[in-house]
Formats: structure tokens, C-alpha cells, sequence
């Protein structure tokens, strides 16, 4: 039969799990040692930063919360490889590229700790603030990416995804209209292996998830999310293809979710202790650890002060969400319209009486 | 000046706004070349281009989403659903971005859109092509809902709704899109987005309705007058957030309030409206409230429909019935 | 016979129908091996199977559709949102096919099926995990909403909704899923459909609510008593379709009526009752209407959503001004 | 780089747009002549309805009407490839395959012409209705291949979608979860080159529409959609294969729509008529009519004759529908539900008495 088209998805990798080097062709970014070990630096501090908010969930102190274990080099590649005026949009825990560009600790407690003023963070203005609802992030992307496409900007969209969420309609409507229009968009799917207590598996039938983006004709691509370098690579190439206006991508990131999914669940229901086990030996730390103290760029004394660094910060930043007192009642009203329709008026007063 | 129609007024809006503010962007199916389906858009793409007169993928998902992008990063997008009964794919986005947004990040950012659609039946179409289903906006904070019911009404209250910095779904009644013709100057002029529109004084009875239903109002008006009773007619028009004070201040003066929709009755709009007179006017009604409205039941295909509209006669005597309880 | 929770009941209601109708199969997300992130559907896979416990993909659309199909192919599909606030995903789907397939087709397909959520705000959860948004649905035809407040209520109901051949979305307030226990006797009997439950005789004000907030409807009941008003509470259970009769025979009884409900008040489902009022009980009551709701505003994150949702102080507030009007 | 996946899309074709034989290895079926041009016949019977419904409509007696012109093999192959007991899910202008399944004539006149009692039809009472809404219908396939799967009934369940459908969310969903889950379900993309007045090439920046399959992890086709054989060896074999538990498939059939959109539609506004006139060089009957007599299987005075035959069925399908009376009033109530709720009851007698 004659073939109406082919399609190829690769799969890239640098640094293996032992953190011993897979090929030898390293992008120019990763010879910068001090850039790498900088990166590795932030992804301890997320990692601190998340067990501290687990222990705050635990103590009464913060709502459900949902840890990002695991998925540090996928998340600070992100967040790394964009610009300032590039365009964000996460799920809920992509905190790695959210620090990187500028959101704080406390701001973040803060919206887990059910305050609005948590979205309202010192990150890029134009960033999304998290999104519960899944999937439907990608759009707002996409519609981001439109706007710069129409504007002639030469910025780039951003959206992460999960493998449960690209199951997600939206998801797929995000990827098919950046194809159509060719926009200037890089979707990340974190393929951490669970939505919730669903495997990958459940998710669809599809070989890898990179191939979702060939329903949109964007070129695709599976990486170790696992690996930094290969990460941050993929979205070397990603961002700059899109900003030069060569269209989309989907990217595939394979890693694992180490943790439950939030505080509010309990993972041993579901999935085998061995496989979480068999999944730390893959973990994103450990192997860009090991890389560098093999380079002499970075000890274990470093390693000691960094995280007692980190510690410090991150008490700090619990203070200071601690610390912040509750909107006053008629918050709630004020932000519903941009002025307060008339109709409403009464139902302010009302509230701001009862206090 | 020409007289235009209402279908025309909403064109007229649409380029006035789109000459004036670089950052208004028109989208959704067919708008482009073909003008919309009802030919809304007619002649957009020729004066504007298509980079800001959008045929998007056919996804009622994909439309809505783009729509809360686009305007995150401060464009002005004026989204179409070719019709209200496909506007349920867009939902989860108006109702969890849209109308959000503002609130979520605590005024960073906003979502100033609007949603457009032809809405309601009578004009024998197909399945699906002739709901009014307005009810499922009126309960969601944040949001606008608009239905103008006259080419001047359609011109400047479109012009307010892509003025407006919070998001407005625009319904457009298209059983009168060609209704009828009037002066509309073209002058950017908006209408407020928030008073009901007196359309008749009278101080027997307030008849309240929107949209394509204005129609068969003040025909019942019309039949009224001519038995001696004088029927005050309102347009709501812009029924989120309401404007409860003018209707109150005409039940004040009638006693007597019929409310008129399309929509089915079992909570539709109407009912908080009446839900508002039961809260503030029991003092003032000599009558009790009367709904005049489809049943609750899907509208039926066109061979019936006309059967499941409020007519004429069905306003009349609720209106007589109101006349005679007191 | 055991004492158990409001979401005990549920999931005794599904394993009961399940074990006696082989067509009734549950899908959702996390309803297999997790049973549900509330564990409304525990320990139904390994009863039944994964073959009728089915998680799906992570897509609401999805879910929906497949409800629609199994149903009209005759099983029994009992589909989950997993919370109320991601609903909006499957709205094309029951508004467009759910509640009409029987109507289009005329009777020859129908669409047998369920779909649950956890439903309503005051358990402190993430952002969109709150919502109280049953008035979209009792706009649209051909549907029914249910809404239980107790373990009973949720057993027979439940049961009842499951049976019933048509559409039923049933909400389930989750912050009394785990508030009391009663003893459900597992004998598979239902409760019926169309009438609103007297949980609390009373001939001095009405007060008319569902949901999690017949807990604090009651407690205002208690406090008036101690006032020595008698307060009749009116747990409507099934919003749609209304049982308006047994809402009216108390009014006209009482001549007082408040509404409670954590909806934001306009165009929530309390205009409804208010509307029917203001049309069948002018002359029954002494005083006006009173809604107490949730405000015109999206329901605020935790730290603030106990100022939203209405207080027994509110309730009691609102029956004390509906006695002193009158 | 080392490869993850790799995907193939091939193209299927037997008879040329001239009705030569493109390859030799004709299907069993395709040997069988005697059905070849009872096949021809039902196409011919589709596009003498086809013309008359438009006329019906040009005079007032039909509503709004979407013609089939051009697509007329694609469906006469899947209606003929399918069992009885196989479920078809349609969006509104599949005639042959319905027809051919047993709906009548005057049962899709009376749904055109605004009358609920044409969806009661005469086809298997499993057969789905025609659904307005775009793409919705291929869940519902979805869901009946979920039924047939749970009951280990050998049944199949096939949805039809257009070329713009195909970018619908519910689309995307209904392919995902037929892979996730292995239904037996059989996706057809009818692409007829437009979506109203949107082309092919602005719904999707995909090459093929069959690799929308790929994400699904399903396997894909695509094929002549205006070569009977061709379309109808596919549906054999997709068929078959979902038959005996191995799956779905997403096939994309491509033809052209000759026609406008529906009669409410004028495609001068947006399409050129070259293009159209080039169409017709394509079309499907042509060539199948040139295949069979070539083969002496068929003649002119055959056509005609079949022609005639076809018009006075045609014309008494018209009259039992143009006779067909309204339903009463109290019909808007009677299908809402399985029993009417008190709540309704005053409501009717109201309408009912109102007539
Ligand atoms: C539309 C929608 N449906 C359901 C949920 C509930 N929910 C929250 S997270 C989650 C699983 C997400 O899994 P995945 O996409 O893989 O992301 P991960 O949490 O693993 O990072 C679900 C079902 C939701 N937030 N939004
Ligand atoms: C959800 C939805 N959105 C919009 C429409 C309006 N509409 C009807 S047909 C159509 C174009 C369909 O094109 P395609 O899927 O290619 O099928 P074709 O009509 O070409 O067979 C549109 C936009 C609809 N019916 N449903
Ligand atoms: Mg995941
Ligand atoms: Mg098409």
C-alpha cells in the first residue's frame, strides 16, 4: 500500500540514572558547570521547600497539598529555559519553575493555605496562577501564544501538563489549535506515571505520550524528565523554535511521582512500594549529584551549608505566610467585578456588618 | 444615516470597536470569510485581516479557551458560538476561567471578553438551534449576561460589553435579527450595562421581559391598550448583574408584574426576578406574580415550536388574570 | 443492623443495586482500586469487578459520553465527578443527549443514568473543590437533581435515582458526608423522587432548605424554638422536578417562608421556590419571602469560606424579620 | 538519538478516479459484481433523495437540509460493511448507511421537516439518532462499544465525523479512550475538505487526518473515500478486527462535499468552482459506474430504468411525509420524561387546552 505519512518519536537522554553521561554531544549550556550546579542548588531548595510544606499540612498549619517529589529537573528546566516575558501556565505543582522565576515560598503557602493573595505573586505578571482545573490550562497557553503571534512578539507559551491530564479534552484541543495555527506554543506533559491512583497505562493506549502531538502535526519529542540536561535541551529547542516562529512542540517527560498525590491521599492504596522503591534509583537529585562531585564542582560540605541555606530561607518564607493575617470579609466581593455592579452593593454591607 | 437591522447593528459594533482598539479580535467557526453563519462578522476579514478575524478549528473548547488567553494577556477577543445550544463546550472555561480570573489572582489578572451567540427559536431551524438556555450564566459571579432586543439596543450595549473589563456573554435574539430596521448613528456611543430599558410607561401592569419576546410584549401591550389597560413594558436587557430597582419602582407604581421568557419556566431568569419581588415588593403587589415562558420541556422542532413560545395571547391573559385578582 | 455515614449510605446504595442489577456499572476517575477520593465507591471492585467499576480516563467529557452510551445501550451507568467544580466538562453531554435522547427519539432511546458529585463548600479544599452549582441544571428539561442530607435520605434516594429511567444528577454534600451516623436498614428499599421531606413540624415560619445546610437550618429551628417560635424545616431532597405542594401546604400554614441555600443567591434554585410563591402564595403569606444564600461572589478560598456560607445566625436573623414584618 | 516509537499511515485505494483498477488484489466482496452494483444502486437511490430533499426545501415544504452529495460510497460501505446488531453513531447527513440499514425516506424528511417522530425510525432501534452536535456522537459509540465489551457481546459500534469534527474534543476523547480501553468501536473521518466555510488546512496542522489515531495509540487508515472497494475493504477489515476484541481503528475516507453545507449554506461565498468542478472528476458513483460497465455488469438502459424506479420511491417517501400530520400539542411533553412529573402536569393541560 502506498504510506500517506511516517512519524518518528526520539527519546533523549544525557545523564543516566547513575548520573554517568549517555552520550558525549553535551549542549553548550551544560559545559557551564556553575549553571548546572546553580540549577542543582534550586532543585534542593524545592525539594526542602516541599517537605517543609508537607510537615506544615501535617501540623494543621496549611491546606492539601501537593508535592512535586520527583519531578524537580523537569520543573526547574522549565523554568530556566524561559524568558521573563515568556508565558507560564501550570497545573498546581510546578513550583521548580515557578520559584525560578520569581514566585515566593510564602506566596505559595498562601494559596495552599487558602488565600487568594497567594495568586497574586512577585513571578512574572503575565504568568498563570496555578490551575485545578485540569487540562484547561493548555488553552490559555495557546490563547497567549495567539496573542503574541498577533502582536508579533517574539515570546513563547508554556503550558505543563500530566499524563492523567493528557487524557484531558482541552489538552488536545490546545495541542490541535497550535498545530493549526502554528503558534509559538512548547506543551510539557510530566508523565510522573499516576493520576492519582490511575496508572499511565489506564490513560490511554498510545506507545509513548510525545505521540499525542502528532494528532496536531507538531514535531514531539520523549525526554528523561529525570535528567536536567536533557530537560533543560528539550526546551532549549522547543522555546527557540517557537520563538523563531517554527511552531509548537509536545514534549514528553518521563519521571515519577515520588510522593502521594497530595496530603489528602494515601499512594499505598494503589501502587506497590517496590515500584516507588525501584523509582528513587531514577530520581532527578541523586544523579546530578553524582555528575558533578564527579566534575569536583560540588561536595558534600557544599551540599551541608546549601541545604542548611535553604532551611533557613524556607523558615523564613513560613513565617512570613504564618504571619499574614486573613483578607478582611468583604475580600470576596471586591475582586468579583472589576467595580462592584450596584446590585451587589447591599450583599457587601450585609456581609462587612456581620464581620 | 442608514437604517439597520439588529443582525447589522451587532456588525456595526463589531468594526466600530475594531477600528478604535488595535487589541479587539474576533473568533470563532466561519466568522472569517463566510461572514458568520448569520453573517454577524460580514466583511471583518476584508477591513481587519484574518490575524484579527479568527476561524478557529471547529471546538467549542478550543474557542473558549483561546478567548480566556488571549484576553489574560490583554487582548479584547470577541468569541462566537455559532449558536447558543453549542455553547456548552465552553463552559468549564467561562465558568472556572472567565469569570474567575479576576478574582483567582486578585485583580492581576482579568478575562475582558465577550461571548456571542445567536439565541432562541422561532426561526425554524434544526435541533440544538434554537435554546435559550441564559439561566446557566445568571448564577455564575463574575460574569455579564446581556440580550439586547432593538439595533440600537444591540449596537451600544455590544460596545459596552467589549468595553467592559469583566466578561460578558452576549446573546443575540435571532428570531429579530431582521426583524425591523432603525436609525442607528454610528458613533461609538455605548449603553450602560446596567439599568433596564423602559420601553412603554403604564401604570396597570409591568410586563418584563428580554430579548426576542420584546416582540410579542408590546403586541400584549398594544392589545391591552386597546381594552383601556396600560401596560408598563421593560427590557431587562442586562439581566446579570440586574437592575431590580427599575422594575421594582414600576411594580411600585402597577401592582401587578407578568414576567415573559422564553426560556423554560422551572428556574429560568424569571424566577429571580419574581424571587426578587417576593423579597421586596410584597407590599406593593395587588396581584400575584405571573410567568409567561416556554414550558419545561426541550423546544420542540420547528413544527411545534411557535406552539411552545409565549405568543400574544398567552401575555394578555396573564396579564388580564393579574387585572382581575385584584 | 449498623449505623453509618451519609457516604457509607452511598456506597451501601450502590453495592445494593449493583448486587441486584447486573447493568448497573459505576465509571469514573479513582473510583476503581482508590474507591473514590472520598471512598464513596470502596470495596466495589473487588465485589464486582473492574468490568463495572471502571476508571476512566482523566477526561469529564469522556465520562459523560461513555454514560450516555452505556445508558442508551441499556446499562445502568452510575458516572462520578470527582467533585462538583469539574462537572462543567460533561454539560454538552447530559444537556444535549442526557436529557433529550428520549425526547428526540420519542422514546425510543433514553438515558437510564446517574451521575454523582461531591457537592458544596465547607471542608476547607483546594480552589474549585467548593462549588454549589445545582441551578445550572434545573433550567434543563428532562433531567432530575437530587440532593440528600442524610445517611437514609442518601440510601433510598440514591437507590430511587438509580432505578429511575431517566437522567439524575445527584449531588452529594460532602461536608456532612462523615457528620453523623444513623441506621440505614440495607433492605434496598427507595424513597420517592418527587417529594420534599418535613424534617421538623412548625406553624410559624417555614424554613425551606437541602443540602449540607439542613444542618444549620435545623440548629436556627432549635434556637427560634427556644425563643418559642416554631419553625416547620423543609429539606426539598429532589429539586427537580419540585414538589412546590408540600413547600405551599406549609406555607399556607405558617404565612412565613426563608430559603437557605450556599448557592450564590441570584438565580440560585431558591428563586425558584421564591418565584412559586410570589405566584401561588400571595395571599398565604404575612410577610415577605427571605433568601439566605450564598453571596453574589465565587466562593472564597478556605480562610474565608466559613464567612460565606450562611450561619445559623443568618438563618435565625432572616426568620425573626419575616416575624416581625407581619 | 534513540527512537521511541514510529508510526505508519498508509493510503488505500482500488479503483481510480476513472474506475480503473488502481491494484489487483481485489477484496472477496469486490469479485462478487452482482453486489458491486446493488451497492451502485443504493448510491444512485442516495443522490436522486439527495436532490429531491433540496427541491423540497427550495419550495418550502422541508426545513433545513445538509445534503451527502459526493459522499455517497463512504457511507453505502459502512453501512453495508456493518451487522445489524452493530451500533451506528452518524452526525446528520449519512444517508446511505442509514438507509441501507433500513431507516426510510420519509422518517429523515420528517426530522428535517421539524418533526421529533423522524428520529423513531425504522433502522435498528440501537442506531443512534442524527446528533446536532458536533463529535458528541462518537462518545456515545464509545459508550455503546463499553457495553458490548462489559456484556462480551461480538458487536461493534461505528461513528462517523467530519474533517472539522475531527478537531472536537469529544472526538479526541473517544479515540483516546477506545485505545485505553480496547473497544470495539471503528472511527470514520469523513473529510470532505470543508467545515462549513473552513477549510481542511485550518483545522489542523496534521498531514493526514487518519494519524489523529496515533495519539490514541489506535491504528489508522486512510483511504479513497469516493473508491466504494477501497472504503468498503477498510470497513471490512476494521470491523472484523474490533469484532474479535483487537481494537479500534480511526479511518479517514476522503471526498469531497460537491454540495453546499446545507441548504442555509451558500459555498460560492468561500470556495472557488474550479475547485468544485475538479471535484467532480473524483466523484464516487462516476467511476463505479464506469468500473461495472466495463465489466458488461452494467448498462445505460439499466440506469435508467433504475433511475425511474428510484424517483417513484423517492416520490412516494415524499407524499407519506408531506401527509404526515403534526403531532398534537401535548407531544412536547410526553418524551421528557418516562412519566410525566406532577410538577408538568398543569403545565400540559394548559398547552393542551391552548391547542
Ligand atoms: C477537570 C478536573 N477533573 C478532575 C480533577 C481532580 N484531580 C486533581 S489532580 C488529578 C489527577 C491528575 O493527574 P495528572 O494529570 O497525571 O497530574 P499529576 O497530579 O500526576 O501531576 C485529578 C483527577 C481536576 N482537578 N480537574
Ligand atoms: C458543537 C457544534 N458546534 C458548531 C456546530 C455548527 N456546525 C454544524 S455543521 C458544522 C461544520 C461541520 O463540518 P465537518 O465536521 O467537516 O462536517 P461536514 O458538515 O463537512 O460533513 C458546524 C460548525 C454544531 N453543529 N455543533
Ligand atoms: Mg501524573
Ligand atoms: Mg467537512
Amino acid at each position: 500500500m502506498p504510506t500517506a505519512a511516517t512519524f518518528e518519536i526520539e527519546y533523549l537522554q544525557f545523564l543516566d540514572a547513575d548520573g554517568s553521561l549517555a552520550r558525549n554531544d553535551l549542549p553548550a549550556f551544560a559545559r557551564d558547570t556553575r549553571q548546572l550546579v546553580k540549577l542543582y542548588q534550586e532543585m534542593l531548595m524545592v525539594r526542602i521547600f516541599d517537605a517543609k510544606a508537607i510537615a506544615l499540612q501535617r501540623t494543621g498549619k496549611l491546606g492539601t497539598y501537593a508535592p512535586c517529589l520527583g519531578h524537580e529537573a523537569t520543573y526547574l528546566a522549565i523554568g530556566s529555559a524561559m524568558q521573563e516575558d515568556d508565558v507560564l501556565a501550570v497545573s498546581y505543582r510546578e513550583y521548580g519553575a515557578q520559584f525560578h522565576r520569581g514566585v515566593k515560598p510564602r506566596e505559595l503557602l498562601l494559596y495552599w493555605g487558602g488565600d487568594e493573595r497567594g495568586n497574586d505573586f512577585s513571578g512574572p505578571a503575565h504568568d498563570f496562577a496555578w490551575c485545578v482545573p485540569i487540562g484547561t490550562q493548555c488553552l490559555h497557553a495557546a490563547g497567549s501564544a495567539l496573542a503574541f503571534k498577533i502582536r508579533k512578539e517574539p515570546r513563547v507559551a508554556v503550558c505543563t501538563i500530566g499524563d492523567g491530564g493528557s487524557s484531558k479534552a482541552d489538552f488536545n484541543s490546545a495541542l490541535n489549535v497550535t498545530g493549526a495555527m502554528q503558534l509559538p506554543l512548547v506543551a510539557v506533559i510530566v508523565n510522573n506515571q499516576w493520576a492519582i491512583s490511575v496508572p499511565r497505562g489506564a490513560q490511554t493506549g498510545a506507545k509513548t505520550l510525545a505521540q499525542k502531538g502528532i494528532a496536531a502535526g507538531l514535531e514531539c519529542l520523549q525526554v528523561d524528565g529525570n535528567d536536567l540536561i536533557a530537560m533543560r535541551a528539550a526546551m532549549d529547542y522547543a522555546i527557540k523554535r517557537a520563538r523563531h516562529g517554527h511552531g509548537g512542540m509536545c514534549i514528553e517527560a518521563v519521571t515519577y511521582r515520588l510522593s502521594d498525590h497530595t496530603t489528602a491521599d494515601d499512594a499505598r492504596r494503589y501502587r506497590s512500594e517496590q515500584e516507588v522503591k525501584d523509582a528513587w534509583a531514577r530520581e532527578p537529585l541523586r544523579r546530578m549529584k553524582a555528575y558533578l562531585m564527579a566534575l569536583n564542582a560540588w561536595t558534600e560540605e557544599e551540599e551541608v551549608a546549601w541545604k542548611e541555606q535553604c532551611t533557613r530561607y524556607v523558615d523564613a518564607e513560613v513565617n512570613a505566610y504564618l504571619e499574614t493575617k486573613s483578607q478582611p470579609v468583604e475580600a470576596m466581593f471586591d475582586y468579583t467585578y472589576a467595580e462592584l455592579p450596584p446590585d451587589l452593593v447591599a450583599q457587601r454591607a450585609e456581609a462587612v456588618v456581620r464581620g | 444615516m442608514a437604517q439597520i437591522t439588529l443582525i447589522e447593528a451587532v456588525t456595526q459594533a463589531l468594526a466600530w470597536e475594531m477600528a478604535h482598539d488595535p487589541s479587539v479580535v474576533v473568533l470563532g467557526e466561519d466568522v472569517g470569510v463566510n461572514g458568520g453563519v448569520f453573517r454577524a462578522t460580514l466583511g471583518l476579514i476584508d477591513r481587519f485581516g484574518a490575524e484579527r478575524v479568527i476561524d478557529t478549528p471547529l471546538d467549542e473548547t478550543t474557542i473558549a479557551g483561546l478567548t480566556v488567553g488571549l484576553a489574560a494577556q490583554g487582548m479584547k477577543p470577541v468569541a462566537e458560538a455559532q449558536f447558543e445550544g453549542f455553547i456548552y463546550g465552553m463552559l468549564e472555561q467561562i465558568i472556572c476561567h472567565a469569570a474567575r480570573l479576576r478574582n483567582r489572582t486578585r485583580g492581576r489578572m482579568s478575562v475582558p471578553a465577550v461571548w456571542r451567540a445567536p439565541w432562541g427559536g422561532g426561526i425554524r431551524a434544526p435541533e440544538h438551534h434554537s435554546e435559550a438556555n441564559e439561566a446557566i450564566f445568571t448564577n455564575v459571579p463574575g460574569l455579564r449576561v446581556v440580550l439586547p432586543s432593538s439595533p440600537a439596543r444591540a449596537y451600544g450595549l455590544l460596545l459596552a460589553s467589549i468595553r467592559d473589563p469583566d466578561p460578558v456573554i452576549f446573546f443575540e435574539p435571532k428570531r429579530i435579527y431582521r426583524q425591523y430596521k432603525e436609525e442607528v448613528p454610528d458613533d461609538g456611543e455605548a449603553l450602560p450595562l446596567d439599568v433596564c430599558f423602559v420601553l412603554r410607561d403604564g401604570s396597570d401592569v409591568t410586563l418584563v421581559t428580554w430579548g426576542a419576546q420584546v416582540k410579542e410584549t408590546l403586541e400584549a401591550a398594544d392589545a391591552l391598550a386597546a381594552e383601556g389597560v396600560r401596560a408598563e413594558v421593560i427590557d431587562v436587557a442586562t439581566l446579570k448583574p440586574l437592575d431590580f430597582d427599575t422594575i421594582h419602582e414600576s411594580v411600585r407604581k402597577t401592582g401587578r408584574c407578568v414576567i415573559v421568557h422564553e426560556a423554560p419556566r422551572t428556574a429560568g431568569f424569571g424566577a429571580e426576578i419574581a424571587a426578587r419581588l417576593a423579597e421586596h415588593a410584597m407590599y406593593d403587589l395587588v396581584a400575584p406574580v405571573e410567568r409567561v415562558t416556554g414550558y419545561d420541556t426541550h423546544i420542540p422542532l420547528f413544527r411545534l415550536e411557535m406552539k411552545y413560545l409565549p405568543s400574544v395571547e398567552r401575555i394578555v391573559a396573564a396579564a388580564r388574570r393579574t387585572l382581575a385578582a385584584s
